[in-house]
């Protein structure tokens, strides 16, 4: 376990090679073997992500610009490093990283952002709502397998992101996989048993808040992990900023992990979200 | 590969034609990001600085981006510490860079203008001034760079104060490029460069509202490289000083382009998003294609190629 | 799949909200290809000819046509028969269309708009005229509609010669859209069309020089859709007559932004070329969102969307 | 023998199916089954093809609007009718086409455009340079088998393509395979020999060019099937034109054959090329 919340990129964009790729439910794993960039990325970075071949595909024309999705688990292989990416199809950029077979490139900057704090106060509480499980997934990797995640999914496909948990508690908004809830539901109880804890959570804003206020009430320390819209992902564009106490701040540099305390809302959802 | 050649752009050598566009590239947060290694590969033959104000701004309210088919929409609204801040804070460590620093300053009026002029052209890290004229970003951006005659006063009247090159940047939402390049130069600008994005919108596909926070946005990437190219051929062919041409440049060949439309440098933007060192690259194969034409005459050289 | 809903533009009944950009499609070429299946499926709801001049053109040299990223480039310089020609052969051919008939008229002075909109309003067989004030590939296309002024001094001067709806087709070319449709509307036009190309240039990528044969060409594809949305969204906000979007429309959902952005009806153009029925599924997809959306208010509903 | 010229397109574009697809030395030979439009496109003619997926694809972002190609050969098939494409890659639209597998879609618009006028005066003489070949196989096909084919290609590779014809004299730049020679001269020898012919011809505009003059001087008739860069192929753009001596004429609906005495040179090149 060690105190730096991010691991430095090497300058530009290098090309990875797709070692893996496979259905988990709902959701789409996909396995990069990046031989050209740190193989100690910190839970909660993310990368740049864009296919090599047909980037720019589709009666759309989009994609255009990479996509940003956090490294949900990295093992050192050789002189490189395989990183896990668990993706959610949400629209063209996703659905071609979705598409990519085994041996084809990747287009990779990164890793970027600054991760969690991984030197919590109390018991670390770790909660990933959806796709937002994926850097909590790096996260326990880190912590030690002693510490349960609780996982909320829409439905039991989605939940099977849960599988590659070593601990998890799991609950569904239709009751379709563990018990029926909302994750914050959970979040709630758990504090209510024992509030020396600091809470790391990733999901969707309207599930950040709900947490955010959660700690906030209870003076909880809780570092959540945020999304927005990304054209760089290094801090060129200004384009990624959400709300903070001390003004915009620019979540690809600044975040995409942010201390609660330094939210009066975390849950900034893009337009009509 | 072949070596990219050293031109000179008003006076100051750079060692070669790629600059980044102003507002697309953060030197001091890629420091942060890729360390020592972004001043040891330096993707820019001069360093252009995000648009500052006299007063310090926050931006626009988020969204700010929007992908559209083969381009971007951004709604930034030039956020900057303000001129105090930049010179405080920016300007020690953006004179570490490896390359001549161009600051771009944006004034909401004559005075403020002035103001910045002065207070920039005064420091030695400064190689030369860009005036954004352009941003559409902002409600009075327009004004003066739309406007041949609003031009033409503001370059004269900020001319005297700085004996460093002026470089006027244009906005390309408007009827008549040329002319307003025309009136620049005649007013004492030393270079222009273009096109700034052109305005443009985006609507929620689920609610059917505007996206971005701020409602309208600037277009960039290669959608506008079309246009672009017609706004530097135009402006080209009306002016002697050296044209900084810009617009959805993602490689050596569209750099050409804009070589041949009359550019003397180019610039690079909304590609590094994509690709960080896209100022390298481009460079690299410009330097190749110019070569293969025969076209570059030594340093210095300002080669219009075509037409 | 749902139907469309008929609307009324400036007191013409249409069956639906799909007009064609002028000079995107020839229908009198396409009954030659296509038959009489053209007619029995025409994809468009009312039909747009080609601009006419009072002489007959040529049109510009090729090569005419570059495809950019998301986009093409014209230069094809308002072919066609002239007044006299186009009264006599293809107006009786359009006649036989099943929708209503506008007619696109561009002068090169107002004397001949005036003989122009004069012999074409006098024909039965016309619904309604559409002033082309913005072909960028004609040298003197710009000077109206760039302009507010000029703008208002020819629909003043035109606006007593016919009783036909005058729709005005904006140039996006132009530092300010909104004040021009202002203008227009002030002066009696009875409806706003917008955009027609974005001024571009491509070169040749083996010799470096221009392209096209008229150097210079207009862009239209889904690369300026952007665009043509905040035009249309400011222009929209300005005027009380109805407005006809267009750019880069391939979809309903596109069409949808427009509708959304302040246009009663849409355009498709460079679509066509894609696929000869884009109108038609345009149309389809359009009405099947706007009834989503709950905006259809019967026939004549001019729903304006979001902002 | 038919005296028609045209074949009506079905109003609108369609989907067919690659049947099959093959290198054919240095081309490609697509094979589409067009179940929906007529079974007896006229050789000459054209159609419009884009890729069902994938058009749009690449990081430039082309091709975006869809390429003219005759059609080399037409067989009927049950309902339908197998059109033969063969395909010479210079750019992004040729080079999607040329990636086609069996089983893919193709959006399809024709047959396009006027064919040959196949009631020649005298002995028909058909002439191919290169990928201009494509429609003189057609026409072949058409005429009947004992009319041999003069073909010039730049190399033996690209002279595979006369293996599709029933009869050819086959020539080449380089000598790699037949005659070294242009395929013009093997055309004038013919024409010294017999001058009572029609010239049927297809090819680079140099090639079309010298075919043109040599016939207009001998006053032999000739048809010679042009190119231009087109973006709709059915007459609404006007972007495809070529100097006739009445003006500019649209080659994709008065063409892409046209007489030889429409015209005063026949070697209008696009710009630089
Ligand atoms: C730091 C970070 C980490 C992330 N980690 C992950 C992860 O691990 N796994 C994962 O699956 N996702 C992750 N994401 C989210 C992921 O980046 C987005 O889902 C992805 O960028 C969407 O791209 P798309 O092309 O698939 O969809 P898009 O259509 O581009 O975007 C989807 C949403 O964006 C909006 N949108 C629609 N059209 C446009 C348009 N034209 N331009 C811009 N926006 C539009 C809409 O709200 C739409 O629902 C992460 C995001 C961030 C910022
Ligand atoms: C009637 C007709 C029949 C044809 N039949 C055949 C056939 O049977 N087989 C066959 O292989 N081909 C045929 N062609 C030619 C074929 O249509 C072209 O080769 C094809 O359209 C090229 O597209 P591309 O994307 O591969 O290359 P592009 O890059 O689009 O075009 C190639 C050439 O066009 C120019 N060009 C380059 N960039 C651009 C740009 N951005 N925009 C526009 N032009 C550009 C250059 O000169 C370049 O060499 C036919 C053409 C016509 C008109
Ligand atoms: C996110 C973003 C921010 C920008 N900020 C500025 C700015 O502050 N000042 C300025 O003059 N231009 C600004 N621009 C315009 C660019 O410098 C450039 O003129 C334009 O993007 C066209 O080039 P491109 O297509 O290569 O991006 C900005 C562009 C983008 C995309
Ligand atoms: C090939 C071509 C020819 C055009 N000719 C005309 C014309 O004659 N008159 C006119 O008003 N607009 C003309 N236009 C502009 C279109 O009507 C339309 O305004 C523009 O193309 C934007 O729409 P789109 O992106 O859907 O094509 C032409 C456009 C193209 C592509
Ligand atoms: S994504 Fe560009 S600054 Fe954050
Ligand atoms: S290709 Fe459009 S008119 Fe011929």
């Amino acid at each position: 376990m060690s105190g730096a919340r991010r691991t430095r990129a090497p300058f530009g964009r290098r090309r990875a090679i797709v070692a893996e790729a496979r259905d988990l439910g709902a959701y789409r794993l996909v396995t990069a073997l990046d031989t050209g960039g740190p193989q100690d990325p910190r839970p909660g970075q993310f990368y740049m992500l864009a296919a090599a071949e047909r980037w720019g595909a589709g009666e759309g024309e989009r994609p255009y610009l990479p996509r940003a999705l956090s490294f949900a688990r990295a093992r050192r292989s050789g002189e490189g490093v395989l990183l896990d990416f668990l993706l959610e199809v949400v629209g063209p950029g996703t659905e071609r990283l979705a598409q990519l077979a085994p041996g084809e490139g990747l287009w990779l900057t990164g890793p970027l952002g600054v991760g969690f704090d991984c030197e919590p106060s109390g018991t670390p509480l770790l909660v990933g709502g959806g796709i937002g499980a994926a850097p909590i997934l790096a996260l326990q990797d880190e912590l030690g397998e002693a510490i349960a995640a609780l996982l909320g999914f829409r439905s039991a496909a989605h939940a099977e992101a849960a599988s590659l948990f070593a601990e998890a508690e799991v609950c569904t908004e239709d009751g379709s996989a563990g018990r029926r809830a909302l994750v914050t539901e959970l979040v709630r109880e758990r504090l209510d048993r024992d509030g020396d804890r600091t809470v790391y959570a990733c999901g969707p804003p309207a599930m950040l808040e709900a947490v955010r206020a959660l700690c906030a009430e209870r003076d909880v320390r809780a570092q959540l992990a945020l999304e927005a819209g990304m054209a760089c992902g290094y801090g060129a564009c200004f384009g990624c900023v959400v709300p903070a106490r001390s003004g915009y701040v620019r979540l690809c540099v600044d975040g995409p992990v942010l201390d609660a305390s330094e939210l009066t809302d975390a849950g900034v959802p893009e337009a009509g979200r | 590969m072949s070596e990219r050649r050293g031109i000179e752009l008003c006076g100051v050598p750079l060692r070669g034609r790629v600059l980044n566009g102003s507002g697309t590239f953060d030197a001091i947060a890629a420091h942060r990001v890729f360390g020592d290694e972004l001043y040891e590969r330096f993707p820019f033959d001069a360093f252009v600085s995000k648009t500052i104000t006299l007063a310090p701004r926050q931006g626009n309210p988020p969204p700010r981006l929007w992908e559209t088919p083969a381009g971007l929409i951004n709604s930034i609204g030039l956020p900057n510490r303000g001129l105090q801040g930049f010179l405080a804070s920016d300007l020690p460590r953006l004179a570490e860079l490896p390359v001549p620093l161009v600051v771009s300053v944006m004034g909401f009026s004559l005075d403020e203008l002035e103001r910045l002029v002065r207070a920039v052209s005064e420091r030695d890290e400064v190689a030369m001034l860009e005036l954004n004229f352009s941003c559409p970003n902002v409600e009075t951006g327009l004004i003066m760079g739309a406007d041949a005659g609003e031009t033409a006063r503001a370059v004269e009247r900020l001319r005297p104060l700085t004996e460093k090159p002026l470089i006027v940047k244009l906005t390309p939402n408007a009827t008549d490029p040329a002319a307003v390049g025309a009136a620049a130069e005649g007013a004492g600008a030393d270079a222009l460069s273009l096109i700034n994005t052109l305005k443009g919108m985006a609507f929620d596909p689920r609610s059917g509202r505007p996206w971005l926070g701020a409602v309208t946005g600037g277009v960039s990437g290669p959608a506008v490289r079309a246009v672009a190219l017609q706004q530097v051929h135009a402006v080209a062919a009306r002016v002697a000083i050296p044209v900084i041409g810009m617009g959805g440049i993602q490689s050596g060949r569209d750099a050409a382009d804009f070589v041949a439309a009359g550019a003397t440098a180019v610039a690079v933007g909304t590609e590094s998003f994509r690709d960080p060192e896209a100022g390298a690259r481009v460079g690299r194969e410009l330097a190749a294609l110019l070569e293969e034409r025969g076209a570059e005459s030594g340093a210095g050289g300002a080669a219009r190629l075509g037409a």
